[in-house]
């Protein structure tokens, strides 16, 4: 009796934990594996009725959920978790307090490669300092999403910075600049506090700059930057008893490990939700296929309802 | 081109083998020039000349040496008696010619296993498995190679840390144990110390009464020593041949004469 | 026989280059570049070793604290401090074993057909080139390889048997450039020692070659092996598990239809990807974890590695020609 | 013939007419066997060819596809590499920078060290130091790679900004150095080897013309040494060119244009991981790009072992 | 231990150099026993005596070959004359000692370099700089070493694709180029043809017009042809020493006998 679950990186913590724990319970008798492919390879594999659940850091695409109808394979979206991306600078940095969506804009779109190259080319306030860029690598979810939520488009960016998969790479280069400035997901920020700042963000210029924390993603007021993170369960596997019961587990205990892991819970009513979804076996996505930025947890919780 | 002067014995004995105007090709290099030549069975018959006149590559030809190499090419015949075979025939399995004619080499060249299982070889090739037969047959080779009393009490141990001589005794026993017609010698003693090569010497001088043997040496005196008929060769031809006495004591020829004396070589 | 009297006047004035005194200045000056090439000799040792030590005491400083039995008996977990290789090391231990079995006969018989049967024409020259070629291609590009044709066109999925191939397939030109080195490095009156036997070709190989051989032919395998085992790169590629809580069934032991091979189409994971895996957690205390787990990895590829030279040493005692 | 002819009485031992006969049927039976086995060994030394093959293949059908959806021309031309962006560019030169300057830094470091290296340990070197220093130094490239790129990262560039404040903490430069150091026992071994091999007689001629050991070394042996030499050069190139997780991990992963080591820089390998460890969906053009750029890789390092095999068959050693 | 059986000539020519108890030991074995023995100045001194008796070895002391490889040691004393340097002389360098004398091997032994580049060596080694005067040595040396009619005009072809025998008059030239006091002879001819064997036994005899020559050879005309005085070896003792004509035809041990007239060897 094997569980295979493949994708995201970004949930991998979670469900890393929650398979541990899954085992211990049933005394080894249910094996679990998870893998890293990345929420697309993943997906691949999902779709080719490889594996049986799915990590995602984005909800699915079209022509992945095309895929999945392909090859017949269908599918319950549950999500699990809030990842809160952190704008990131380094400690001895004295200038930057807050930043707004607008100046990040200005320092992550396209246009500025090669032209915004100092501190004081995005606001006159800051030094003539050079800026030294970090961020995901560019086939990563979290990339995906900051480049939406920032920069109004997915994947669109400026290309001269400095990108890796591997995010503790970036939490050295932030650590070792003055100048530097980055993002990644929360968890290596709460992990590096003591050599890293993160930045409060304004969602627009007169709104209240919000530093990323459980609170500010919970009450919704940590905007754009905090996303919803799934997993995806396939229809046919859940008719084995112990992918049902892996998934029952799961939106048993995700809010204590996602906790652990240094994730965002969601709040205690949108896992009963999917529960009811699991239990149900309502299959599809809410999504519509494509990726959504700044999706506040009642949105969220209202179209769970409405599905 | 010069053609050989040959002479043959009043009272021949019976021929083992004969080459018949055999040419040989190292690749385009023509290292033996219509070489024909009686050997006469249960004798020694001595190859001597200067260096690279085409001894080994004569000798070697005899067993089909020459085979392993691409681009070597025999032209002629070497017939192999009594059942008039041409060894050198493409029909002809050098395996099995390889089977019917043994060869020591110059250098001692033991395989680094035990020195039973050295003489041992050729009948495991044979596809030999009777444990006793192959016991008491390398026995017999051992003495019949002159190392049986020294090596009885440590068959088992490796070949390589017998003595360059003993090495060479070993190589003959390795030859004999599956009862050639013929042993080629390629210059057997020229690795060797004084008296291992005296003990060669003797011991060919033993072996010719039961095979055919094939020498070549540098070593006039060697050749004056061992063999019953010496054949002269240079820059790939035969010049002379005849009965040992006759070559060293009135060669026909002045190239023969030449070397002998010592003029050069 | 009057030994002569000792004279002052300098030998080498009759020579029409140097006299004595000359001659001496000069091979001073010229022995000493000796002296300076071997400090820089020594100097440029001392890089490659000193970084070689670094390296060692860094990973053993971040890492020893972590080297306890547990760490080898128990699974990945979130907890950095419970957690441990045993489906690394063992999946590892797999992965070789299939390496193994599969680039050694392989690899010996192409250096074989290459070394003793090939006749000199364009299609072993099209091998020849090829082998080395392949000895520079980039592992990443197995990696490419293996994910498009073991995973996905044998459909031999993610399993330890597609990794074993992949880095066999890795390795096959070291083996074979070192087998064949091996082969070559006999002398050629061995063979026609065997050959003069009456021995067929087949035979001098398998009674000769082969045996006499087999100290670099080792040599040549573990190396390779030393090399396969921490290649991380092709084995991402094709997507080695990351958590994996339980052990590849042992023969005839796995859930019915239990059989001699379960394990080789088993999931795995493999000590690179554990180490991979822990330097990218945001939790330091992975990292010390990954210290020691790269501590081990290295150990086994020094242990690896001294197998190799030892064996050699052994084996060559009672090779002489 | 031979076989068909009547057969001898044997002039020695117990072998009869049978025994012959034997030998003929067993000789039937050897040939068939020792073709079968030489089919085997064939069969075996292909795998190499097969291998190729595939490779050759998966990389070009993918990357087929690629092209029919960006021009070889872009490919060539473009200085922007952005794949994965929005706002595509496909300019190979960018990654191809990188890969020329890292292993630039690399070779710089790892031929004359490891030149140097081979010509100590195998001619001023004892035998003991040789046979000890040399399988310690060979662990070099047995470390894992990605070791190595934690070690560039974390150790050498910190030290490296020292000296150079103004280095960035990506850079080709440490990574490169730290890959210098990985390839030397590639060089120098191999150099060693071939350094080993040219015959004692030609040192005896040098030495007995009064040659100091480095005049010996340089003058006589290292010429003679060089086509071995040169092979050893090209494979140090070939992993310098095809190194991947030291690059991902300390190079920065910034698709510059620049061969500026002192830069960030990606690679054509380091994109590949990159892309490889990804989010992509599987048949977007996007992944179709990660066979391009390894198509390039390949063909770059077969060019220089080409360009070895070449220089091996012209400077083949003559002693 | 037998003593060596020495006689000296009566009107004796300036000695150049003289071995005097002197023993050799490859690490623990033996090889050279007390050997004692004159080298005349502008003579030629064959070493004669059956294979492994220690020739190469006593030869390769005069130019301190041995201390190329760790664990050889040497006894006793070399004194080069007039000077009386004990050439053995720990504080003596093995390169001043190479440099004074020069040596010729048994497999010619040119350099993967330029014809011009292999004889221009030893001079660039000690340091010369100066084009014409390498130029001109050049010329004079391979004159000296009767090559510079068939090589002047391919003075920068590589020197490995000479055939044999004149690659053993290249590194005659070498030896040559340095105006050495000695030049060692170790088997210059064994792997030679006849005539290429001619050519440079007829250079040695040239040479000693101006240097002062040692040779090993294990053939015994040509010692005869070449030598003015002999000196036989076995198992690493010097047996006898004289003039050669004395030694061939009335050689005072038996020894010596034996091994001339050819009863072993
Ligand atoms: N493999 C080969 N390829 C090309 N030519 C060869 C080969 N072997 C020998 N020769 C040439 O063939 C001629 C005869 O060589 P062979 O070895 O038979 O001489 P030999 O009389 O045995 O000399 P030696 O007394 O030195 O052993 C020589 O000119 C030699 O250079
Ligand atoms: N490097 C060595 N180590 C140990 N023993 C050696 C070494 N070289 C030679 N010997 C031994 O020293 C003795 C004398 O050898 P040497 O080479 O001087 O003989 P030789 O008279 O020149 O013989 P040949 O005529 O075969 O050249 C022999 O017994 C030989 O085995
Ligand atoms: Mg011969
Ligand atoms: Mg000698
Ligand atoms: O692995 P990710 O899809 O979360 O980037």
């Amino acid at each position: 009796q094997i569980v295979k679950i493949d994708g995201s990186s970004t949930v991998y913590p979670i469900t890393e934990g929650i398979a541990e724990d899954f085992q211990k319970a049933k005394k080894n008798a249910v094996k679990v594996t998870v893998g890293i492919s990345g929420t697309g390879g993943g997906f691949k594999k999902f779709c080719r009725g490889e594996t049986d659940i799915q990590n995602a850091s984005r909800p699915i695409l079209a022509k992945e959920m095309e895929d999945c109808r392909a090859a017949g394979v269908e599918y319950i979206e549950l999500p699990v978790a809030f990842d809160a991306l952190t704008v990131v600078m380094n400690p001895r940095n004295t200038f930057l307090k807050s930043i707004t969506v607008e100046e990040l804009k200005k320092i992550w779109e396209p246009a500025a490669q090669g032209k915004i190259t100092r501190w004081n080319q995005v606001n006159p306030a800051w030094p003539d300092a050079p800026i030294k860029l970090f961020g995901a690598g560019s086939d990563s979810g979290t990339f995906d999403y900051f480049t939406e939520a920032i920069n109004g488009k997915a994947k669109s960016s400026r290309g001269d910075y400095t990108a890796s998969e591997d995010d503790n790479v970036l939490v050295q280069g932030v650590s070792q600049d003055v100048n530097a400035i980055g993002y990644f997901g929360y968890a290596y920020y709460a992990e590096n506090q003591s050599r890293l700042k993160a930045l409060a963000v304004a969602e627009k210029a007169g709104k209240p700059a919000v530093l990323p924390s459980e609170a500010s993603v919970l009450d919704g007021s940590y905007q754009p930057l905090s996303r919803p993170i799934f997993i995806y369960v396939s229809a046919k596997a859940l008719a084995r008893g112990e992918v049902r019961e892996f998934a029952d587990f799961y939106l048993k205990n995700a809010a204590k490990i996602a906790k652990e892991v240094k994730y965002v819970p969601l709040p205690a009513k949108a896992y009963s939700l999917a529960a009811e979804h699991l239990a149900k076996g309502k299959k599809g996505t809410v999504f519509g296929g494509k990726n959504e930025v700044g999706l506040k947890i009642e949105e969220l919780l209202a179209r769970e309802a409405r599905m | 081109m010069t053609t050989s002067t040959i002479t043959l014995p009043n009272n021949p004995p019976p021929l083992k083998a004969e080459a018949k105007a055999l040419d040989f090709y190292y690749g385009a290099f023509k290292a033996l020039k219509g070489i024909s030549m009686p050997v006469y069975e249960n004798r020694v018959t001595a190859l001597i000349g200067p260096s690279g006149c085409g001894k080994s590559t004569f000798l070697r030809c005899f067993n089909r040496m020459h085979d392993l190499y691409p681009g070597h090419r025999y032209d002629g015949t070497i017939q192999l008696l009594p059942d008039a075979v041409n060894l050198l025939d493409h029909q002809v399995d050098p395996i099995e010619v390889r089977m019917r004619i043994s060869m020591v080499f110059q250098k001692p060249n033991p395989f680094p296993k035990t020195i039973f299982e050295n003489v041992a070889y050729g009948l495991r090739v044979r596809g030999e498995r009777n444990r006793t037969y192959i016991e008491d047959k390398v026995e017999a080779a051992l003495k019949g190679g002159a190392l049986w009393e020294e090596v009885r009490d440590r068959l088992d141990e490796s070949a390589v840390n017998l003595s360059g001589g003993q090495q060479q005794r070993l190589c003959i026993a390795r030859a004999l144990a599956t009862d050639p017609e013929i042993i080629l010698f390629d210059e057997p003693t020229s690795a060797l110390d004084p008296i291992a090569t005296g003990s060669i010497e003797e011991l060919v001088t033993e072996l010719k009464k039961k095979v055919t043997i094939l020498i070549v040496t540098h070593n006039m005196q060697q050749a004056a020593r061992v063999s019953d008929y010496v054949a002269y060769m240079y820059l790939g031809e035969l010049i002379e041949y005849g009965a040992t006495r006759d070559i060293f004591m009135k060669p026909l020829r002045k190239e023969t004469e030449d070397y002998i004396t010592g003029r050069f070589g | 026989m009057t030994p002569s009297p000792k004279t002052t006047a300098p030998v080498a004035a009759r020579r029409s280059t140097l006299n004595a005194e000359e001659m001496r200045a000069l091979i001073r000056a010229a022995k000493r570049y000796d002296v300076l090439f071997a400090t820089l000799g020594l100097l440029a040792l001392a890089i490659g070793i000193l970084t070689l030590a670094a390296l060692f005491t860094g990973m053993a400083l971040d890492g020893i604290p972590r080297l306890n039995s547990e760490f080898f008996t128990n699974f990945p977990s979130r907890r950095a401090g419970q957690a441990g290789i045993l489906s690394a090391w063992v999946g590892s231990l797999l992965v070789m074993t299939v390496t193994a079995l599969i680039a050694v006969p392989v690899g010996i018989a192409g250096a074989i057909y290459l070394e003793e049967y090939a006749r000199k024409n364009w299609v072993t020259d099209v091998i020849e080139i090829n082998i080395t070629n392949l000895a520079g291609v980039p592992s990443i590009v197995y990696g490419l390889l293996a994910l498009g044709l073991f995973v996905y066109t044998f459909g031999l999925g993610q399993s330890i048997l597609s990794a074993g191939l992949t880095l066999a397939l890795l390795i096959l030109p070291i083996v074979i450039v070192t087998t064949r080195e091996a082969l070559r490095a006999i002398p050629q009156h061995i063979r026609e020692a065997a050959y003069g036997c009456g021995a067929s070709q087949w035979q001098v190989v398998s009674h000769h070659l082969v045996p006499y051989g087999m100290p670099g032919i080792l040599t040549g395998v573990i190396i390779g092996m030393a090399r396969a085992i921490g290649e991380t790169a092709p084995i991402i590629t094709i997507g080695a598990l990351t958590f994996i809580a339980f052990l590849p069934p042992a023969p005839f032991m796995g859930d019915p239809p239990a059989g001699l091979f379960d394990w080789a189409f088993s999931g795995f994971t493999v000590m690179p990807i554990q180490i991979f895996n822990w330097t990218s957690r945001p939790d330091p205390a992975f990292h010390q974890n990954a210290a020691a787990a790269s501590f081990v990895l290295v150990f086994m590829t020094v242990g690896m590695n001294a197998l190799a030279i030892w064996l050699r040493y052994r084996l060559r005692k009672n090779i002489k020609w | 013939m031979s076989s068909t002819t009547a057969a001898p009485a044997p002039i020695l031992g117990s072998t009869g007419e049978a025994r012959l006969a034997e030998l003929a049927l067993a000789k039937a039976r050897r040939k068939r066997r020792e073709r079968a086995i030489e089919a085997v060994l064939l069969l075996a030394a292909c795998v190499s060819v097969f291998t190729t093959v595939g490779i050759v293949y998966i990389l070009l059908k993918e990357s087929l596809a690629f092209f029919s959806h960006v021009s070889v021309w872009d490919f060539i031309t473009d200085d922007q590499w952005t794949p994965l962006f929005e706002d595509a560019h496909f300019g190979i030169r960018v990654l191809l920078a990188g890969t020329l300057s890292s292993s630039g830094v690399a070779l710089l470091i790892a031929i004359p060290l490891g030149t140097i290296i081979a010509i100590y340990l195998s001619e001023f070197a004892g035998h003991r130091t040789r046979e000890t220093l040399k399988p310690i130094l060979e662990l070099l490239s047995g470390v894992p790679t990605i070791i190595y790129g934690y070690f560039a990262l974390l150790f050498v560039t910190p030290m490296l900004q020292r000296l150079m404040p103004e280095l960035p903490g990506f850079n080709v430069l440490s990574a490169g150095l730290v890959m210098g150091i990985m390839i030397i026992p590639y060089v120098s071994s191999l150099s060693e080897d071939a350094m080993r091999a040219v015959p004692m007689s030609l040192r005896e001629g040098s030495y007995a013309m009064g040659a100091t050991r480095l005049q010996t070394a340089v003058k006589v042996v290292v010429p003679a040494a060089f086509s071995g030499i040169a092979s050893a050069y090209i494979l140090g190139i070939s992993r310098a060119v095809g190194e991947t997780m030291i690059l991902a991990v300390a190079a920065g992963m910034q698709p510059n244009l620049t061969l500026d080591p002192t830069e960030p820089a990606a690679t054509i390998t380091s994109f590949i991981v990159q892309v490889a460890l990804g989010d992509l969906p599987h048949g977007s053009v996007g992944y179709q790009t990660i066979f391009a750029a390894g198509l390039t890789l390949m063909m770059l390092t077969l060019s220089f072992n080409m360009l070895g095999y070449w220089m091996r068959r012209k400077f083949r050693e003559a002693y």
